[in-house]
Order: structure tokens, then sequence, then C-alpha cells
């Protein structure tokens, strides 16, 4: 039984719709890379998974359960962590209180996240809004891994890192994949990674299921088509 | 109907006890006569002038009344009555009495069936000095009705004012004026806290233990506050002209059908409205409206069994009465005032005289 | 004025400045962690201290009465906040002044529709009635001495519900992104409800303890909300902290110059003439002092910068 | 034509035909309240430009409403008592000149408005509220403890004043005198909603820091407009003292504030004349509902909430769709 | 030699014992591409946010176009013609992207106090609003309402709005970031053409873009700039290598 499946969803913001029928299974610890161009709809899809957003049709499950309607904290209860797009850490606490605001009892605590990331660690009372960039989005990352969560859904997690500290979280990435099990749903633009770490691909193209298959058989032609590369 | 009563007054959120008196004063005297022939439009003025005024036009305009009646506060009486007695109709002030419409602003249409505002002020400045106080601090909020208030009462006080204090209308918390109070040492202490504010007041006073005693104008010991304060207002010393336990037939019979009506004890506004329907109702027997000097006249002439006993017009068409003293007991489970003895014997204002009447 | 006047008219001040902070201390709270801007906290004041009054005259107990202020209004607080105020989260703070504003006006008809438009009366309970001397030999009611009390354990109480707790930091979180806080898993509903109901609710209590003391009327509430606000921008917006210091020094100025103004007054002008301008003068002084801090300080002497 | 249009159009037409109507059969009370709903909508189209457009949620527009009406009273109390106003540095004389009195309504508000302004538009969001609240406060404050200007009580001008070529005491001239203005009022803020000043303010509303980027100041772009709007519901409160003839500090409290931002939602907010609609719709609900009940503020209440909650472009909203034309 | 564009000579700046900017010197010169690099939290966007005059620097002077710039605020800075983008998207979101693009050139132009002119009927300012918007392939969402943008078009409005400034010099704060890998390829030849127009201070982690088009690379670390020198040098720095880089040193 698939861990999170996504059948023919669809979405739409106000009157203008942004999903068309999204199909995506991700079974336990698997990893998961949610592909497509600028704007064909990965973020919708990854918010009405977690149930930010409602769906208009189809239906989402997790671990067969049917959680179609259920609001965001539940779902995330379920053991869903988020780091969205754009990071969202709240601006006025600090970094410390980031983090506590998501514990949950778990192997995740902030020892082993400033482990992860020591310049968190280092900017610990400091208020997430004056944070660099990159400091935001490892707190973001942070703070999804706070929740210890099953599934870890990353949208653009690695956007404005520094590339050592990119490959470091690939690196831990394929670590938590290898020893924990954790099960990843990753939206990133580097092919190259995303080709290390992803067992399979789902693509989109204006809001649809384009292609699914095994990272392995993604191959030059779909990627040109799809992903414009 | 003969007659035509625009009622506005204050009934809703803050001081709408005092219209609600007034309008159930009114309306008692009226059903008690059976007058029939008089036809009374109520509308609420929300304490604002702007929307008296309004509401005064509607009267004027649409529902061409002959008569307005039915105002609380001076400032809102200010705004609406000089522009509807301009128009020819009757105003019947059941409350309030500025200065500005006893002197020079006084009008052959306007009556007013209660007091000149400094009236109780002076009454109270009298009844100092019959008690034997040599020196008073006194005080008041720092508004027009306010600062008449304080010189009502520096009028007829002969002693010493040891200070004079303004509050902030609206006010609620006065630890300072009380501690300025017992550090003044003075024989007495003169306040004017209309509404709440004198609840307020009085409540705290009580609480600082200060044992200068305390003397005020009725408004703030009347029926519709008396219970908010309980005993913290017991044995105080206030000016009326009116009372519930006032010894004439007409008030023991006005107190007795009120409570029947309304289950409870009327306040001097109650009173007073029912007075200013009583005016009318007299003056009604002897003239008809439409010739409006006889109506005038007739008004003029107060031919009614005021609840407060006798009762005339000055020329100014303001009250000639007396001002009692009265004093803060409770009787049968309610706090209420007993009078004391008079303060001033047929008094009238000062401003009349500049009245050319 | 002597030496021991000026020292009590010092701590009549401060006194005044925790009773301004218990009257606003909910408002802070709900303000502070969730931004909403509650004009209805008057309104829930009167709930409280019209709930006291009643059960108190029907039990006589004060213990009773402030009970049920407390019950009544987090009650009230809760419905306000499951009907209303929880649709206008997301909305800009037009829209919750003006929601917040029509509840003003129902709690208020409401209110008077319920208990008549008289005054109703509350006092203070035997135990803490009349003066205590302090040293220095200053009478001083007992009962202000005991609403000091209340006010720096609410003060000290917030404090540390705010800034120390998880439940604290949970919600400050959602103040500043409700959504996201959601897909962390906290169900920020509930806190939010929790929140008001607990802010009604101290509001409700500083009615019916203030209450006491003054006059339990409707519209009541109406003077506390404008001074509160006042507070809340001289202390800094979202502070605890502030919100108290900012309480202290209203009271404090508003106090002093009440009773400094006139006689400054009197020195250079006739005393009558003095006494109203000085007074006057006076009413407007903590308007002075919130115009200079916004001035030097936009952010409120304790807000963090925007 | 788009749906707002016509509504506009039609309420543009209703406003003016019923008073004439009413001219004609003599119902004066009605010319009585459509005035009221002109100058009504007219200090709300002020709001609107600062509440809308600019986002200001300002909740102290009583200030300038306030202080057009007691430049009115001033003036004309002066005219009545023949005492000048101040002689220096130059004699200046109490009229009873409405032009004279609204020059006068325009500049002392958008004076104020400057001044409040500059100490407020710092701030933001509720503290933005707040602050501008306080500050109509406390004109309350001095206008009710300011002897010489009646105090509480405020002042009485028995006499409308005079407007060259018209006779003002009659209603339906009067009525004709603050239509006109009600429509200066609404082509100024039209021609600034469409205007490079209305894009830039609106957007500072949305995102100051990114207007700085690109070379514009917000500040000053939100004072500009702040003046603008303290200008014209300083210029209604002038006219409303003279419909009253009367001022008092109530036009000062913050109720009054509340009551013109609730002209604006009740009608629409940003909506051209949402301000009309509000006025007139609360102008008739007050006549109605207040003789129905002693109650009646509460159910005023009860629709002011339903309207936030469930109509939220207001009436205007409610008719011509929800969406804001972006043209 | 030609003059530099701009000039930012020994600035430092300080959040309590943080020093995130040290004693920096800075050229920009004309036509080149300027990229700074470094770890996260190295200091670049504090530099940025000093010279567009968001933040102002302890000690330094910035100099632009010849002239002492460092007491001037964001907005004199902006006229004068500095073009920024930022780190994190910001838009007018409740303007659609004609909109937004009209207002960059009306704040260019100094038009914003026409209280009575319909700005959007303006035919010569729309078109120039049009191509600039075109320019970063935006033509066809011209009537989108930004807040309905999918994050990586926002971050073409971004430049679109850079441009509509007709900017002496651009500071650009990566712009890369979110765009996708096809996205990223057609933002690397729009830079690529607008060096000419203007030369870019370029902040960017996207080691592919940044070698593709920089003609300097200055390497911040701990607010200090280690390094400077071309793509070669830079990419050679094993220092650089090491505190950065890390395997994408290898990129291209
Ligand atoms: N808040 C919103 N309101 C309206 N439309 C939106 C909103 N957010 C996104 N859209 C639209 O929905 C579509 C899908 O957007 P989405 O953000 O899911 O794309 P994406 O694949 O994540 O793109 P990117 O790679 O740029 O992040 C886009 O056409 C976008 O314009
Ligand atoms: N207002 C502030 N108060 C305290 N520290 C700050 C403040 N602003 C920035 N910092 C710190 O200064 C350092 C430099 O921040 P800056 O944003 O310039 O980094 P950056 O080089 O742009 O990093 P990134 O590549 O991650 O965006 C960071 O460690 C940051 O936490
Ligand atoms: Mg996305
Ligand atoms: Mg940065």
């Amino acid at each position: 039984m698939a861990l999170l499946a996504l059948e023919g969803i669809e979405a739409a913001y106000g009157a203008s719709q942004a999903l068309f029928g999204v199909d995506l299974a991700l079974g336990a610890g698997e990893v998961v890379a949610l592909m497509g161009r600028n704007g064909m709809g990965k973020t919708t899809t990854i918010r009405v998974a977690c149930g930010m957003m409602p769906a208009r049709a189809g239906r989402v499950t997790f671990e067969g359960r049917d959680i179609t309607r259920w609001p965001a904290h539940r779902v995330a209860r379920l053991g869903v962590g988020l780091v969205p797009e754009g990071r969202r850490c709240f601006a006025p606490l600090t970094v410390e209180e980031n983090l506590l605001a998501a514990a949950r009892p778990g192997p995740w605590d902030r020892a082993s996240v400033a482990e992860l990331f020591p310049r968190l660690a280092e900017r610990r009372d400091q208020r997430a809004a004056s944070l660099s960039g990159g400091e935001q989005q490892m707190l973001a990352i942070g703070r999804a891994l706070m929740t210890n969560p099953r599934l870890l859904i990353l949208d653009e997690a690695t956007e404005g890192l520094a590339p050592v500290v990119r490959q470091e979280i690939w690196r831990a990435i394929a670590r938590l994949k290898a020893e924990t099990g954790l099960a990843l749903l990753v939206v990133d633009k580097s092919l190259k990674e995303l080709a290390r770490v992803a067992d399979r691909a789902v693509i989109l193209e204006r809001g649809r299921t384009v292609w699914q298959g095994g990272m392995a058989d993604l191959g030059r032609d779909v990627t040109d088509r799809y992903l414009g590369v | 109907s003969d007659l035509k009563v625009g009622f506005l007054s204050t009934l809703s959120g803050g001081g709408a006890g005092l219209g609600v008196d007034i309008r159930d004063g009114f309306l008692l005297a009226l059903g008690e006569a059976g007058a029939d022939d008089v036809e009374v439009v109520v509308e609420d003025t929300q304490r604002k002038p702007e929307v008296a005024v309004q509401v005064a036009d509607e009267f004027i305009q649409r529902e061409e009344v002959d008569v307005l009646t039915g105002i609380v506060f001076s400032n809102i009486a200010l705004a609406v009555v000089p522009s509807a007695v301009n128009q020819g109709k009757f105003y019947i002030s059941p409350n309030a009495g500025p200065s500005q419409l006893a002197g020079r602003g006084c009008h052959e249409n306007y009556f007013n069936v209660a007091w000149q505002n400094d009236a109780m002020h002076e009454a109270a400045g009298a009844h100092a000095n019959d008690a034997g106080y040599e020196s008073a601090f006194i005080m008041a909020p720092n508004y027009p009705a306010g600062q008449d208030g304080l010189t009502g009462f520096k009028r007829f006080y002969e002693g010493e004012v040891v200070s004079e204090v303004y509050t902030r209308l609206g006010q609620t918390d006065y630890a300072a004026e009380i501690a300025q109070i017992r550090a003044s040492d003075a024989d007495v202490a003169y306040f004017f806290l209309p509404g709440g504010m004198g609840i307020s007041f009085l409540k705290q006073y009580a609480d600082a233990g200060v044992d200068i005693p305390l003397i005020g104008p009725g408004f703030s010991f009347d029926q519709t506050i008396l219970p908010a304060v309980g005993d913290a207002a017991a044995g105080v010393r206030n000016t009326s002209e009116w009372s519930p336990d006032l010894d004439t037939a007409a008030n023991a019979a006005f107190v007795e059908s009120f409570r029947a009506a309304y289950d409870r004890t009327p306040s001097m506004y109650a009173a007073q409205g029912y007075d200013a329907a009583q005016l009318l109702l007299s003056a009604m027997e002897t003239a008809d409206v439409s010739d409006a000097d006889a109506f005038r006249e007739a008004l003029r002439a107060a031919e009614f069994e005021s609840v407060r006993g006798a009762f005339r017009f000055a020329a100014n068409q303001h009250p000639i009465q007396d001002i009692y003293v009265r004093e803060v007991v409770e009787r049968d489970g309610v706090w209420t005032n007993v009078v004391v003895g008079p303060s001033l014997q047929d008094h009238s204002d000062v401003y009349g005289a500049d009245c050319d009447l | 004025m002597t030496t021991i006047l000026f020292i009590e008219q010092v701590l009549n001040g401060l006194q005044f400045g925790v009773m301004l902070f218990l009257m606003a201390a909910g408002l802070t709270l709900v303000f502070g962690v969730m931004g909403l801007i509650n004009l209805a906290h008057g309104a829930l004041y009167m709930v409280g201290a019209f709930a006291a009054a009643s059960v108190a005259a029907a039990t006589g107990s004060f213990l009773l009465g402030l009970i049920a202020s407390l019950a009544a209004a987090a009650m009230a607080g809760a419905i306000v906040e499951i009907v209303v105020i929880r649709r206008l989260y997301r909305r800009d703070h037009l829209d919750q002044v003006l929601a917040t504003f029509a509840l003003i006006l129902i709690f208020s008809e409401g209110t008077r529709w319920l208990f008549g438009s008289f005054p109703l009366y509350l006092d203070i309970p035997e135990a803490l009635s009349g003066p205590v001397t302090l040293p220095g030999g200053i009478d001083y009611p007992l009962y202000r001495l005991f609403i000091i009390a209340v006010g720096l354990a609410v003060a000290g109480f917030l404090f540390w519900l705010i800034a120390r707790t998880r439940l604290g930091i949970r919600i400050r979180a959602g103040e500043a992104d409700r959504e996201m806080i959601a897909a962390l898993g906290v169900d920020i509903s509930k806190l939010y409800t929790l929140v008001f109901a607990l802010g009604a609710a101290l509001a409700g209590m500083a009615g019916a303890l203030v209450g006491a003391i003054q006059s339990v009327e409707v519209g009541m509430g109406e003077p506390v909300l404008i001074l509160a606000f006042v507070t809340i921008i001289i202390g800094g917006i979202g502070s605890i902290k502030g919100a108290f210091v900012g309480a202290l020094l209203v009271g404090l100025i508003d106090t002093l110059g009440r009773t400094l103004l006139p006689i400054a007054f009197g020195t250079v002008m006739e005393a009558s003439a003095a006494t109203t301008v000085g007074s006057a003068l006076a009413s407007m002084l903590i308007y002075i002092l919130m115009a200079g801090v916004l001035i030097a300080r936009p952010q409120g002497l304790f807000g963090a910068a925007a | 034509m788009r749906r707002e249009t016509i509504i506009n159009a039609g309420l543009a037409a209703g406003l003016l035909a019923i008073p004439l109507w009413a001219h004609v059969t003599g119902e004066i009370f009605t010319i009585t309240l459509a005035t009221r709903v002109a100058i009504l909508a007219l200090a709300a189209v002020g709001l609107n430009l600062a509440l809308g457009l600019g986002g200001l949620v300002s909740f102290g527009h009583a200030a300038y409403f306030g202080l057009g009406g007691y430049a009115m009273g001033i003036l004309a109390f002066h005219a009545q008592t023949y005492d000048p106003i101040f002689t220096w540095p130059f004699v200046f004389e109490g009229t009873k000149q409405m032009l004279v009195i609204w020059a006068v309504a325009l500049v002392a508000s958008g004076l104020a408005a400057a001044l409040i302004g500059m100490l407020t538009l710092h701030t933001s969001g509720a503290y933005f509220i707040m602050a501008t609240l306080a500050f109509g406060q406390m004109f309350y404050y001095l206008f009710v403890s300011w002897p010489k200007y009646g105090g509480e009580d405020g002042m009485a001008i028995y006499v409308r004043n005079d407007f060259p070529g018209l006779n003002t005491l009659d209603p339906i001239q009067l009525f004709v005198i603050c239509y006109a203005l009600l429509m200066a009022g609404l082509f100024v803020s039209w021609r600034i909603a469409r205007s490079p000043f209305g894009l830039a303010l609106q957007a500072a509303r949305q995102n100051a820091e990114r207007v700085e980027t690109v070379g514009i100041r917000p500040f000053r772009i939100r004072l500009a407009a702040f003046v603008i709007s303290g200008m014209i519901t300083g210029l209604a409160g002038a006219l409303m003292a003279d419909l009253n003839r009367f001022v008092g500090p109530t036009m000062f409290s913050w109720h009054t504030s509340g009551e013109i931002m609730v002209l604006v939602i009740l009608g629409g907010v940003a909506r051209l004349y949402g301000p009309v609609a509000g006025a007139a719709l609360f102008v008739l609900l007050e006549h109605w509902l207040g003789g129905v009940s002693d109650y009646w503020l509460a159910f005023v209440g009860a629709l002011l909430l339903l309207v936030v909650l469930f109509a939220r472009g207001g009436l205007i909203g409610s008719l011509a769709g929800r969406e804001v034309a972006h043209d | 030699m030609t003059e530099p564009v701009l000039e930012i000579r020994k600035l430092s700046k300080s959040f309590g014992a943080l020093r995130a900017s040290r004693d920096i010197n800075l050229t920009l010169l004309p036509g080149e591409i300027h990229a700074l690099i470094g770890p996260n939290g190295a200091g670049k966007s504090t530099l940025i946010k000093q010279i567009a005059g968001n933040m102002a620097p302890d000690a330094g002077e910035i100099r632009f176009l010849g002239r002492d710039v460092t007491a001037l605020d964001t907005v004199g800075r902006a006229r004068m013609g500095l073009g920024r983008s930022f780190q994190i998207s910001s838009v007018i979101a409740e303007f659609t992207v004609l909109q937004n693009v009209v207002l960059a050139l009306q704040g260019a132009r100094g038009t914003s106090y026409h209280l009575f002119r319909a700005v959007l009927k303006d035919r010569e300012m729309t078109a120039t609003a049009r191509a600039a918007a075109g320019r970063v392939g935006l033509d066809d969402r011209l009537a989108v309402r930004a807040q309905d943008l999918s994050h990586g078009e926002r971050r073409k409005l971004e430049i679109a709005m850079a441009l509509a400034l007709a900017p002496r010099a651009f500071l650009l704060d990566e712009p890369m970031a979110g765009m996708g890998a096809e996205g990223a390829a057609e933002m690397t030849r729009l830079l690529d053409r607008l060096r000419h127009e203007a030369p870019i201070l370029l902040v960017e982690h996207d080691m592919d873009a940044v070698f593709s088009l920089a003609d300097r690379i200055s390497v911040l670390d701990y607010g200090e700039i280690i390094a400077s020198g071309t793509v070669e040098e830079i990419r050679a720095d094993p220092v650089v290598r090491r505190a950065y880089l890390g395997d994408d040193a290898e990129a291209i």
C-alpha cells in the first residue's frame, strides 16, 4: 500500500484552475521527485496533499486512509512534514522558538538539528526575520524535521543554499533514506542531484501528471520535452 | 387629535436611564388623564446633538408637531431649542436649563418646568452656609455645566473656597482628587459629578475613609443612581426641587401610580416629565394650540398641581419654586432620599434679569 | 503641595497605572498574540462587571460574583471568537475593527435590554474595604492595594505564558503565519479560541474588580478602551512588558498632570482660569506623551522595529 | 457598460431625483434627509480615499469632520458677535460666506491631517488605527474643555450661512449645494484612483519597500493622500454644521469616526460610489429602525456584522460583483 | 582604465558582535558582470542592502556614478539609476504584471504626484512597460495579477521591474532562485544581454550561471572578501573550493 497517494486531483485558486488531474503515489521509504516547469502545479499539488488547500475533485489517501478533506494540522499529525516554497519561517520568532513551535517527540530534536546545521546553532537567539536567506532555508528544513515526520515534503528546499551546503543536504537526505526509511517528496531544480537520490519521478505539465516512472527511465527525450533541459 | 407632541430624548446608550424616566413620567400623566386628544411621537437622540437636530427637523418638517419636549442634556437642548422655537414651535423643558436660554436667549415659546441649571448648586451653597461650614472644597467636571455649577455654588456660599478642582468629563478614577480633599482639611466637600462619574466618586470616597462631609446637587443622588451607589451615599445631604417623600397630595399619588405602572421608585426626572405633561394638559383646557398666543398664555399661567408643591413661572418662563435639602437613607431595602428641610424658598434664577420677556 | 501628598499622588498614579494595565491586559494579550484589534474588549469588560454585579446581588458573595464574571466573559469571548472573529484572521485590520465595532453596539444594547438602563450595584467585599495606613502615615484603601497585587500577578502570568511556554510560542508563530503553523500539526483554531476566551476572561475580571469602585453601567468599557490604546501605543505593540510600562507611565503622568498642572498655572494666572486651563491641558497630557513617543520611537518604547 | 457604472449612475441620479420630487410634493424632511446623505457621503468619500486606495485605516477622521464643523461654527460665531477672531498679524473677521468658510475648513483640516499624518504614518496596521483614534480623541477633549466656543455645549448658529446667488434657507437649494460638492468630491477621487499618484498609493499599501526601490517615497505619497482625504472630510464637516445649524464636540468623538468608516464599509471599500450607497443605507436605517425599538442600535450592529462577514464588497460589491475593477 | 560605475570603499557593518561586512572594497565597471558569491550568511545580502540604501553602513563609503551616495536614501539612489531585485520576491501582489512594471516606470520618471492623469491610458508608458515585460518572457501574462503568478514567474517580474527603471547599474540578489532549469537558462541569456545596458552586481548560488556569466568573481566569507578574480582563478582556489564550492567547482 502506498504511503501517500493522490488520484485525479483537481484544484483551483478562486476561478482559475491550477490542477486538472494529478496522480502520484509514494511508497514507504521511497523518494519521489516531483518535476515540471515553472507554474505547472508542483507547489499546488503539495498544498493539496498537505491539506492546505481543498481538492475540487479526486482523492488523497495516506496509508489507505482517505484524508482528502482533512485540515492541515491533522494531516501533519499523521507524520507529514513540509518545507514550504519560500521558507515561511516565523519571522518574529527566534531560531530556537521556530524549532520549538514545531517540536514533536522523536529522534529529531534541537541537538540533532544543530548537528545537521551548525550555522543555526550559532544564530539560536536571532529572530528569523534577520537571518540570511540560506539560514532561513536551513531553519525551514530543521523545523520540518522537528515534527519527526514519516514523509518529508521538500518544495525547493535547497534554493538559495551555497553549493557545499546543498551537497551536504543531499547527502543527509540519502542517509536519512537509508537509515530511517524516511519517505520524501522532493521538488528541486537540480536534475543532477535528484537523479542521485530519487527512486521515481512524477512530471507535471499544465496541472496534469504527464509522465511517471523510475528515475533510471527518465530519458533525454522526456526531460527535453517536459523540463526544457 | 388636538395636540401633537414630539418627544425626543436620550433613550439608548449612556444616559438612557434619564430619558427613559422622563418619558415614562410624561406618558404616565397623559395616560392618567385619559388624554386621547394628545398624540405623542417618541424618538431617540442617542445623546448626540447632531442626531437630536435631525430628529427635531423630522418632528417639525414631517410630523408637524405643535410642541417638543423630552431632552435630558443641556448641550442637546442648546442645539435643538433655538431653532425649534424660532420656527414657531413650543418647547417644554422637562430637564436641563442652560443659562443661555434663561437669560438673553430666552424665548416666548420656551418653557422650563424643571429648573435653571444653577438652582441646585445655589441651594447647596445656601445649605452649606446654614450648616455652618466655613471652608469648602469644590469639584466638578471641566465642561460648561460643571463650570456653571461651581459658579452657582459660589454665588450663594459665604465661606472660604479652599480649592476648586476640575476633573475630566467621563473620568472614572478619583483617587488623586480624594487625596486632595483629604489634604485640604476643608469643612465640607461639594461635588457635582452627574451620572456614572458620581457613582464612581461616591464609592471611592466612602472606601477611602475620608471624614470630610460631602454635599452635592440632586443629580448625583437621584433614584436612577442611588441603588448603584448603595451605602456609600448613606447620610449625604443633597439639594433638589423634588423628593419621593415630599409631602403633597399630588406627589403621593404620583409616586404610587408610577410604582404601580413601572415597578420602581420614580426619579426626579420622572417627576419632571410628569409635570411637563401636566403643564401641557392644563394649557389645553383653556386654549387651543392653533391659537399660539392664547396657548402661550395658558402655559404661562401654569394652572396645574405640581408634584413638588407650589409652582409658578418667572418672567423668563423658568420656575419659581422651593429647593429642598434631602438626605440619603435606606427605606424598605431601597436607597432613597428624604426631605430634611427647605434650602431656598421661592427661588428663581439670576439670569432672568437679562431676559426681555 | 506637601511632600506627603506628592508621594501619595505618585502612589495613586502607579495604582491607576496598574489598574489601567489590568483593564488592558486582555486587550494586550489578544492584540499582541493574535494581532487582533478588538474594540469589543470594553464590551466584554462590561459583561464581566454586569455578571459580577447581578450574581453578587443574588448570592451576596463578591467572590461568587468574581467567578461569574470570569465565566460569563470567557463564554461570551469564546462564542464571539467562534461565530465572528474566527472568520476575520485572514482579513485585514479594517474588517476586524468594524466587526468588533458592531459587537460593541450589540453587546451594549443587549446588556441594556437584559439589565435595564440604570447602573447596577456592586460593592467592595467587607474584608477588603476601608483604608490601611502605610508607612509614612498615608491612609490608603486596602482594595486598591489588592488591585495592584492582582495587576502585578496578571502581568507576570501573561509574560510567562507568552514568552516562556510552548503554547505562547505556537500562538505567536500562528500570528506570523497561520497556514504554516497548521502545516506543522498545530490546531491553531482551537488555540485561538482559547486565547480569545482567556483575554475575554481577563477583561471580565477587570470589569468586576474595577467595577466595585466604579460605576457599573452600559458604556463603562469605552473610556477604558481609548486609554488602553494610548497605553499600547506608548508601550509598544505586542509587548506585555511594553503595555505594563506604558500603563504605569500613563497612570503617573495623568494623575500628576491632573493635580500639578492647575497648581503650576495658578502661579501665573488667576485661580479659576488656572484650574480650567490646567485641567484642560491635563486631559490632553497623555496624548501629548503619545505624540512624543510616536516621534521619537514610532514602534513604541518596547516594540520591535517593523 | 460595466454593471458598477450603471449602479453608480443610478445612485447619482436617484440622490438628485428624490429630493427634487420631494420639493415638488412639499416633503421638506425628505430633502433634509437627502442633504444629510450627500454630506455624510462626502465625508466618507474623503475617508475612502485614504482607506480604500491607501489602506490607511484612519479611525480618527472625526477630527477633520469636527474641524470643518468648527471652522464654520467659529467663523459664523464671530460674524454674529462682530468681534474679530484675531487681530495679529492681520485682522481676521468672522464671516457668514460659505465660500470663505469652506476655504478655512479645507485649510484647517488639511493642516491637521498633515500634522497627524506626519506623526502616525510612520506606523502601520493596528498601530496606525489606534494612533489615529487617540489623536481624534485628543481633539474631542480639547473642544470639550475649551470654554470660548461652547465647550461640551457646542454652538448653535441660528442663521444659515450665505452662498452667492442662492437662498440657503430653502432646503432644496442647500441640497443642491451639497450635492454639487459631493459630485466634485467623487470626481476628484475618481481621477485620483486612475492617476499615477493613485497607482503609487495603492502600491504603497501593499508593499512599501518595493515602492521605495523604484524611486517613490511611500511616506510622502501616503501623507499627500491623507491630507487630501482629511480635507474632503473637513469640507463635509462644514456642510454638516450648516445643515444642523449647530456644532458640538461630539463631531470629534470616536463614534463619529466609526460611523464614517461604517458608511464606507456598508457601501463597499475602494468603490467609487461606495460612500454614497453606504450613506444612503445608513440614513435610511437610522430613520426606520430608530422608531422600531429602543434597542435599534443592536440591529444596526447585527447588520454591520453581517456585511463585514458575508458581503465583503458592501452594497456595491453585492450588486456589482466582487472584483474591484482594474482597468 | 575606465571609471567604475559603482565603487565601495572600506565598508563595514556589524550586528552586535557579528561583523557582517568588514572593510569591503569592491568596484563595478561598465559592461561587466561582477559576481559575488560566498557561504550562507557571509554577508552578501547585507552588502546589497547597504549599496541599495536600505541599511546604513557603520563605516566606509559608497560611490555611484562618481558621486558619494553614502548619505542618500533608497529612493534617492533608485532615482539615480540603481536597479535592484530582492532575494525573496517582492512585487505588488494585487497589481497586474503590467501595473507592476508601470509603477516602476513612473518611479523612474518621477511622475508619481500627477493626480489627474489616467495612468494606464498613457500609450507611451504602457508600451515601454510591455516591452520590459516582454524581455523577461512575461508578454502573455500582462493582465495576470502578481499574486496569481507562479514562483518562477514572479522572479521574472522582479527583473522586469528593475529593467523598467532603465538603471545605470543592476543589483541582483539571487535572480535564478526558484527558476527551474529552463528558466535559469533563459535568465542567463537575458543577463548576458543586459550587461551591455548596465553593469551587474550579481549575487547567486547557481554556479552554472555564475561561471558562464561572470567577468569577475568576488568571494565573501564572514563579511570579508577572501578572494577576487576571474572564473578560472576562483574555481582553482582551494580555499574557495573547500569553503563554498565543493563539487560544484567541476560544474559546466
Ligand atoms: N495564490 C495563487 N492564486 C492564483 N493562482 C495561483 C496561485 N499560486 C499559483 N497560482 C497559479 O497556479 C499555477 C500553478 O502554480 P504552482 O505554484 O503550483 O506552480 P509550480 O509548479 O510550483 O511553479 P514554480 O516552479 O514556479 O514554483 C500557476 O499557473 C500559477 O499562476
Ligand atoms: N538585522 C540583523 N540582525 C542581526 N543579524 C543579522 C541581521 N541581518 C543579517 N544578520 C546576519 O548577518 C549575516 C549576513 O547575512 P546576509 O543576509 O547578508 O547573508 P548572505 O550572504 O546574503 O547569505 P545567503 O546566501 O544565505 O542569503 C547572517 O548571519 C545574518 O544572520
Ligand atoms: Mg512552486
Ligand atoms: Mg542573501
